[in-house]
């Protein structure tokens, strides 16, 4: 097993990228920003899952991790095509604006 | 077999009247409903001498151990009163084909008088309570639909209205008074019960609750002090209708019910005492309003209620034969007089006012003549029937185990009181010029021959019951009732029963020559009017009963119903109702506008979600 | 060769339908000719018929081949294979329920199926999300799972705002994409730290390992339990992460949000029942009373906000907000009793009929110019009968009513719960129902009661939607009558 | 036919009917439901028959088809000593209902298929023996109760149709509630879940408080309570009826009144005390209290609306009153009033509401103040009205009295002071048909129209003759009709208490 060190440093890292994403999807209000947060916090996922991949010596991991990369791919791909139907519309990515459907 | 038949004849004529034939002139109508009337008197007379032998009978419901039947059957007290109703009810059925003639769909009074006889006999002929209980409810009904008979006038129905509400009052009573007599005895029927009561002791007190509340029953009906507003509003009615049903028949029902219910009254002491002390409080009060009454109906009213009240005084004092001979008695000079008064009113075209008649004499002799003999009956005046019922009665209060001697004065007092308003009303009827307006002729045939049988019975009647005293008859009366209402109470009192039959003669003679003197001429009718002035208003308002009842009850229940059905259930309990329906839509509204519709508070509401999660399962582990 | 054919071509062959399908239609996408509108739509058809042929022709088969794969001896892929794809009663039942959705909607889309001509790849996508369902439910492997609700989440974003110039459709997918994609990090980061833990992907392992060592007290299992339950229950619509749900539903296309509501639902709690009927199986006892209590305030939540609704579309929104509450009480009892899951399939499948049926009315209405409001129900009850009926016994349904299936769905659940948790849920959610039958009712008065004369007939263009909506509405009559039908009795 | 297939033929054929309706045109669809409901009497008749009354308490007829047997659930239908007379009375009302409805002017054929739907559902309730099937049938009741009043009502109908709705459903979930405890109890005790009710009688419950001092059996006894008492009306529960009465239409108001609230006391003799006796004995004297002011509170507000429908409707508060206060005296002749008041009101007032109804068609108005004198007018209609007013006062020989009788019999055994007060509920009672009486019939005419009035015709004469022909058959000789289930209402108490503290022995 790796030293002790290694295990916490890349861990540490993983939940602190998951934070960041975190608060930065929460907190900012242009959409795209937000569809930053949402890789960061799912590149943090995948170091976590690698850390344990690399620990535990099983293939999974990884295996899932390239699944994750593609398919975030695909995920920024339909998040933008939304967000250019919406700046399209409203000339504006701010999410506060968009508030019709409500009550 | 004479039983079913008795009862079925008016039954029959009502239907046929009423429902199927509908006859569109008085005459017929009346004259099926006088048959279907002789048609039962004439089974009584048969019932006499050809007794059935067991009672017509088949079950009502049975219910566990509680079996109840509908039997008739007939025992010599049940004869006599089916006698007296039949007889004078079929003169009355006569009457009215002429009182009658003018009315346009009268085949409907004449329905409801056969229907009220068929239900006044089942309330005689019946052996259980429960059965009197069905006669009793079905005689209230019927005086509702004849008190109400004109009812085009609002007064009129409501007067039928009241009539039946303060008898239902009564009939609340007498339910109880079953109820307590099914549970003390576990039996209706009247012979069992009288059996029981002789072989068996009972505890006092509760026979006295039973006593007290079939005696509730017999106030409602027989108008006593409480309840016996209707009977003057009763008058409402035709005249025929106050002749049977308010003077002959239905009122006496409550005097039947205690005699027939005999052995429980006399064990019940207090409850007897409190009947006589009811009794003659309702007979002075009654006999001091008819002394200043204006309406010829509404004077015979007060006086039939009290009348009533010396026969309950008898029935208090224990003297239940006195009681039923003067019921006997004054059923005949009592019809005789209304259906005078009716031939008068008839004659005078609906002028019921005495002070607007007068000087009849002439115009309606043999009313007149009719008229006369009913009020010397009814004063007390020997030979005629009055004098020796009503004496029977003073005698028999004179003699009584407690207040023997007060009854007996007041008793006095309310008789000579009887005989100054009969003379006062008779007097200004028939003597004296004619005061009205109108030009009144005498009434035909058909309501004359009635009037003279019931004159004749009024002088014949008081020979049954002579008292044995004077030896001059043997008490038929007594003999024949002696197995039914049991032994004559030989009491002994301040006076014997000569010398106080002579006390009350001197003081009929006394009230009636006072009358005569002041009402024969006109100028001198005022004066007992200025003498008495505080009383006369007092009594002429009849001690503002009406209004005082109307005041204390009437008013306050209207007001009460009216808060419920307007406010109370409409706000409180509707409003309470609708109170989670109204809180659940005011926490839809308030959940509904945390939907802000903005994505960041949702992300926030979700990650506070999350946390709360996170917090609660790791309760345990972490935190 | 027939070891591949038995073992994957054959237990796939449901998935495969559809796949085919969905690569034919790009072909013809391609092709892009007039004329080749109505081949699209019968092969769009073909999809779900053959996937059905395939599924009973399954069921029929005896026991499943390949139950115990260690006996198969055949090239290495194929036995991982089986190892990731589990094929039981419960994967069939939901094959059959969401190919028989996606017919229905497909029927829906073909009446109005001009307005859509110019962009039809809305039938592509249908038929991919249908796969991604279907693998979802069928997933014995996170990774697969994982796999499974990408390809159905996906596509649902894009047609949720295929209207492109409505603000509203946009709105709508934007606020169920970034709820989307955000369920889904946290699912990663729930595989990721049992992973971290376990080092195996497989849910039959992980039962096996969680079950065995004391992990009620082992805070990362705890932690990544309650990001489990966030992500799934984000995906089923439960409190407090519900909150997407009415916008999204409202926002997107009437029949798209009929799609969405049944078929999406089913794949939904498809996923719950795999993970807390199977992964979380062992920590029962943590998340059992805590999904109850959320089960009972999104009932309650549902009910009291659609009190206040005037939109028809939002208030079926939040009306199946109550109804997934009922269905997590389902989902709470599956640990101490494994009927469970047949009361949530029965449920799942009644009120998918139901929310069809309902939206396909709407999407009528929607059709006839009118807005989708009470007012414009008045007097429809009697102007068109059958709708009337068809309507009224949806909402019947969904009040849970007796003669219809809704009734017995929430009594078969009810009392799943009564059986393993005692009576306080059950009273709880009878009460919060008895609490919201008023918008129900609000439905049939505006339908029989008021009489708005100047109201017209709704105009039927095409007879498919007419007969989905009889069949919807019958299915409801049949299955309360014959609950044994849907393979639960 | 068997006799098992009888009572399904009882419960289906109304449905049948009901679907045919559908297909019918409006002219031919009303005679056609006269024509089944019709059959319905003949069906009924055959039950009459077929009820041996040797042994009432035991079900009989029974027909049982496995439905949801994994939960134990059977389409089990059974007649017995308490649900005879409620069947017979419902069947016998359903003809005159769809008579009383014949000149309805829009959607008849809907019109006549809530009634048949109506009709096999009040059927089923009283022949299900089986928990489940009761709840739905009880249930399915409400649907074309609520269309009844809320499509073919007079103004606000549509608020007392949601208001009957969401009262009733209300209560029928706390029953529902009831219902998962005792099954999920049924699995505890008895090893197997079964819908059956006489499983249920057979569960006894651990006295361990819950809250509020209330134990399981309290809880179950009152979820099924409050139901009923819903259903019953009885006092605080009763403000759906007065909304519900004015704004039904004639049919549906005679039906609503002379079954539908019978429900509520069969459900108290058929679940409530059997299945929780000793909570019901804890509870009677405060249920007996409820019973006496609503009879003495509908008397009152009867007495002073101005509605003639409002004011039937309080009365039937005041008559129901009655039969639980039969029910609370747990005697013999407190229970064989109580049943006899369930018919004999369901005959009265639902004659009661034909009448007002033939006045309504000819006027269109329920106020009092619009009529007045008709008896000079419309001889016959004011002899029927006068008729059953005295019956539904409670004059002896007619039907109101005996049920009346027997329930103070009941209550002055159990408990004097009980039947002291219910007592004056009789002068009470008299006081407000009375008015009733005069207002409509005495006094001058005061409006123009009543003078054009016309008498009763043929058709109604054929919807009020059966029912005045029973009021005087049951007034004058109930013993007929009595004897038949009267065996299981002697054994009625005996058996339900067993279970309880008391023993049987202070129960007569």
């Amino acid at each position: 097993m790796s030293n002790f060190s290694s295990v916490y440093w890349t861990q540490f890292i993983a939940i602190a990228l998951i934070g960041l994403g975190m608060v930065g999807f929460l907190i900012r209000r242009n959409a795209i920003v937000v569809l930053m947060s949402i890789e960061l916090m799912l590149n943090g996922v995948n170091l976590l899952l690698i850390e344990a991949a690399h620990r535990s010596g099983s293939a999974d991991g990884t295996m899932l991790v390239v699944f994750i990369i593609t398919i975030a791919a695909g995920e920024v791909a339909v998040g933008l095509g939304i967000l250019l139907n919406l700046y399209r519309i409203k000339h504006s990515s701010d999410t506060e604006l968009y508030k019709e459907l409500q009550g | 077999m004479m039983m079913p038949l008795l009862l079925a004849a008016p039954l029959i004529g009502a239907i046929v009247n009423g429902l199927i034939l509908r006859p569109a002139t008085a005459k017929r109508a009346g004259v099926i409903a006088s048959i279907a009337a002789l048609t039962s008197f004439a089974s009584v007379m048969v019932q006499h001498f050809a007794p059935d032998a067991g009672p017509f009978e088949w079950t009502w419901f049975t219910v566990g151990e509680l079996t109840v039947k509908w039997s008739f059957a007939s025992d010599p007290l049940t004869w006599m009163m089916c006698a007296v109703v039949t007889g004078i009810g079929s003169l009355i059925h006569i009457y009215s084909i002429g009182y009658m003639s003018h009315e346009h769909n009268a085949y409907r009074y004449f329905a409801y008088l056969n229907f009220f006889l068929f239900n006044m006999l089942v309330l005689i002929t019946s052996t259980s309570l429960l059965g009197m209980f069905v006669g009793w409810e079905g005689v209230g009904l019927c005086s509702y639909l004849l008190i109400g008979y004109w009812f085009e006038d609002i007064n009129k129905a409501k007067a039928g209205m009241k009539a039946f509400i303060v008898n239902r009052i009564g009939d609340a009573g007498f339910l109880i008074g079953i109820f307590i007599c099914y549970q003390l005895f576990k039996t209706l029927n009247f012979a069992e019960i009288a059996k029981l009561l002789d072989t068996q002791t009972f505890d006092v007190r509760m026979l006295n609750l039973a006593a007290f509340f079939l005696f509730i029953g017999a106030m409602g009906k027989s108008a006593q002090i409480p309840l016996y507003v209707w009977l003057p509003d009763a008058m409402a009615g035709p005249t025929p209708v106050s002749a049977l049903i308010h003077a002959a028949t239905m009122v006496t029902a409550g005097i039947y019910l205690i005699c027939r219910m005999n052995g429980l009254f006399l064990v019940a002491q207090d409850t007897s005492l409190f009947i006589a002390i009811i009794g003659i409080s309702t007979a002075l009060l009654s006999a001091l309003i008819a002394t200043s009454q204006r309406d010829i109906k509404k004077v015979l009213a007060y006086s039939t209620v009290s009348q009533l009240g010396l026969m309950f005084l008898a029935l208090g004092c224990g003297a239940y034969l006195a009681a039923i001979f003067h019921v006997m008695t004054h059923a005949f000079f009592k019809a005789l007089l209304f259906l005078g008064s009716g031939s008068v009113i008839h004659a005078c075209e609906g002028e019921q006012d005495i002070w607007k008649m007068g000087g009849l004499k002439k115009k309606l002799p043999s009313t007149f003549l009719t008229f006369t003999i009913g009020t010397i009956a009814i004063a007390g005046i020997p030979p005629l029937a009055g004098f020796f019922s009503k004496d029977m009665i003073l005698y028999s209060a004179l003699t009584a185990k407690s207040y023997g001697t007060t009854f007996w004065i007041l008793g006095l007092l309310v008789s000579f009181l009887t005989a100054f308003y009969m003379v006062r009303v008779w007097a200004l009827t028939f003597l004296g010029e004619y005061r009205g307006d109108k030009h009144p002729h005498e009434s035909p045939a058909t309501m004359l021959i009635p009037l003279y049988i019931l004159a004749f019975g009024s002088i014949v009647a008081g020979f049954l019951g002579m008292p044995e005293g004077l030896h001059l008859l043997p008490n038929y009366l007594e003999a024949f009732l002696h197995p039914v209402l049991g032994p004559l109470v030989e009491g002994h009192g301040a006076l014997s029963e000569e010398r106080a039959m002579a006390v009350a003669t001197v003081s009929a003679i006394i009230a009636c020559s006072l009358g005569f003197y002041f009402y024969s001429k006109p100028e001198r009718s005022e004066t007992p009017g200025k003498i008495l002035v505080p009383f006369k208003t007092v009594f002429e308002n009849k001690f503002w009963v009406d209004e005082l009842y109307g005041l204390v009850i009437v008013k306050p229940f209207d007001a009460l119903c009216a808060f419920f059905a307007k406010f109370f259930d409409p706000n409180i309990i509707d409003g309470l109702v609708l109170l989670p329906s109204k809180a659940a839509q005011g926490m839809g509204s308030l959940l509904v506008l945390l939907q802000t519709g903005i994505v960041q508070t949702y992300l926030l509401f979700f990650v506070f979600g999350l946390l709360v999660l996170f917090m609660v399962l790791l309760k345990g582990v972490v935190l | 060769m027939n070891a591949i054919y038995e073992y994957f071509f054959l237990p796939l062959s449901p998935v495969l339908a559809l796949v085919f399908a969905g690569l034919l239609l790009i072909v013809l996408e391609c092709v892009s000719e007039e004329g080749l509108k109505p081949l699209k739509s019968t092969v769009a058809f073909l999809g779900p018929l053959i996937s059905l042929y395939y599924v009973f022709q399954l069921s029929f088969t005896s026991g499943l081949a390949f139950s115990d794969p260690s006996s198969l001896t055949g090239p290495v892929w194929l036995v991982e294979f089986t190892k990731i794809y589990k094929l039981d009663g419960m994967t069939l039942n939901f094959f059959w329920a969401i190919d028989v959705f996606l017919l229905l909607t497909l029927l829906f889309f073909h009446s109005f199926y001009e307005e859509w001509l110019e962009r039809n790849e809305l039938l592509i996508l249908i038929e991919f999300i249908s796969v991604g369902m279907m693998i979802l439910v069928s997933a014995n492997d996170l990774l697969m799972l994982f796999l499974g609700l990408e390809l159905m989440s996906l596509p649902t974003y894009v047609i949720v705002g295929f209207r492109r110039e409505n603000v509203k459709s946009c709105e709508a997918a934007l606020k169920y994409f970034l709820f989307g994609s955000f369920g889904t990090v946290l699912l990663l980061l729930s595989v990721a730290i049992l992973y971290g833990q376990f080092g195996t992907l497989k849910t039959g392992q992980l039962q096996f390992l969680l079950a065995q060592t004391s992990n009620l007290s082992n805070p990362a299992v705890l932690v990544s339990l309650g990001l489990m339950l966030a992500a799934v229950g984000f995906k089923i619509g439960m409190t407090p992460f519900q909150m997407w749900l009415p916008d999204a539903y409202e926002g997107a296309p009437t029949s798209i949000t009929g799609f969405m509501g049944s078929a999406v639902k089913l794949a939904s709690f498809g996923l719950a029942i795999r993970i807390f009927g199977g992964v979380f199986l062992p920590l029962a006892e943590k998340w059992m009373g805590l999904m109850s209590w959320f089960a009972v305030i999104s009932i309650f939540v549902g009910n009291l906000c659609a009190l206040r609704q005037k939109n028809l579309k939002r208030l079926f929104a939040y009306s199946s907000i109550a109804h997934a509450g009922f269905i997590i009480l389902g989902v709470a009892a599956l640990p101490k009793d494994a009927q469970s899951q047949q009361m949530i399939y029965y449920y799942l499948v009644t009120y998918g009929m139901m929310f069809l049926g309902v939206f396909a009315f709407l999407n009528l209405m929607e059709q006839n110019g009118k807005s989708l409001e009470f007012s414009n129900l008045s007097g429809l009850g009697f102007r068109n009968p059958v709708l009337g009926i068809a309507l009224a016994i949806f909402v019947f349904s969904a009040a849970g009513i007796p003669p219809t299936a809704g009734f017995f769905a929430k009594y078969f659940i009810l009392f799943e719960s009564v059986k393993t948790q005692g009576v306080l849920f059950a009273v709880l959610a009878v009460i919060s129902s008895a609490m919201g039958i008023y918008y129900y009712l609000k439905v049939i008065v505006h339908l029989y009661m008021q009489d708005a004369s100047g109201g017209s007939k709704l105009a039927v263009q095409s007879t498919s939607t007419y007969i989905a909506i009889l069949i919807c509405a019958a299915s409801l009559l049949f299955f309360s009558i014959f609950p044994g039908r849907l393979g639960v009795f | 036919m068997g006799m098992e297939h009888l009572l399904l033929w009882l419960v289906t054929l109304p449905l049948i009917g009901a679907l045919v309706c559908f297909a019918l045109t409006d002219e031919l669809s009303k005679y056609f439901a006269l024509v089944v409901t019709l059959l319905g009497w003949v069906l009924a008749f055959f039950v009459y028959q077929g009820f041996d009354s040797a042994h009432a308490t035991q079900l009989q007829m029974v027909f049982n088809y496995p439905w949801l047997n994994s939960m134990g659930v059977s389409f089990g239908l059974g007649i017995d000593g308490i649900s005879f007379p409620l069947v017979i009375l419902t069947k016998l009302m359903m003809p005159i209902a769809i008579l009383a409805s014949f000149n309805e002017k829009k959607f008849m054929r809907f019109f006549m298929s809530c009634y048949l739907v109506l009709d096999s559902a009040m059927t089923g309730t009283f022949l299900a023996t089986d928990m489940v099937l009761f709840y739905v049938f009880w249930e399915l009741m409400l649907i074309p109760m609520i269309l009844l009043i809320g499509v073919w009502g007079s103004e606000q109908r549509v608020f007392a149709s949601v208001k009957f709705f969401i009262y009733t459903f209300a209560g029928s979930m706390l029953m529902l509630a009831s219902i998962f405890y005792l099954f999920s109890q049924t699995h505890v005790q008895l090893g197997q879940y079964t819908g059956e009710i006489a499983a249920f009688t057979k569960l006894n419950f651990s006295p361990v408080e819950v809250f509020w001092g209330l134990n399981a059996e309290k809880l179950v006894f009152l979820g099924f309570f409050i139901a009923f008492a819903i259903k019953v009306p009885l006092f605080p529960l009763h403000t759906w009826l007065p909304d519900a009465h004015v704004q039904a239409p004639t049919g549906g108001s005679i039906l609503l009144a002379a079954v539908l609230l019978k429900m509520g006391t069969y459900g108290l003799l058929r679940f409530a005390i059997p299945i929780a006796p000793n909570a019901f004995v804890e509870f009677s004297t405060c249920v007996a209290y409820l019973a006496i002011i609503g009879i003495l509170y509908g008397a009152w507000v009867a007495y002073q609306q101005k509605d003639m429908k409002k004011l039937v409707a309080y009365s039937s508060v005041s008559h129901l009153g009655f039969c639980v206060l039969g029910i609370c005296s747990m005697n013999t002749k407190g229970l064989t009033g109580s049943m006899l008041q369930m018919v004999n009101h369901g005959i009265t007032t639902g004659a009661l509401f034909l009448l007002v109804g033939m006045l309504y068609e000819r006027r269109h108005t329920k106020k009092f103040e619009d009529y007045g004198g008709l008896a000079a007018i419309v001889p016959y209609f004011s002899i029927l009205f006068v008729f059953v007013a005295c019956s539904s006062m409670g004059v002896p020989g007619l039907n109101g009295f005996v049920g009346e009788f027997l329930v103070f019999m009941g209550a002055f055994e159990a408990n004097q002071t009980w039947a002291f007060v219910t007592v004056t509920g009789v002068v009470f009672g008299a006081l407000y048909t009375l008015t009733m009486v005069k207002k409509t019939l005495f006094g001058p005419v005061t409006n123009a129209e009543n003078r054009s009035l016309k008498d009763v015709t043929l058709k109604e004469w054929a919807a009020i003759l059966p029912l005045c022909i029973l009021i005087v058959y049951l007034g004058l000789a109930p013993n007929s009709f009595l004897s038949k289930f009267n065996q299981s209402l002697d054994t009625y108490w005996a058996e339900t208490l067993k279970k309880t503290a008391l023993d049987a022995g202070t129960v007569k």
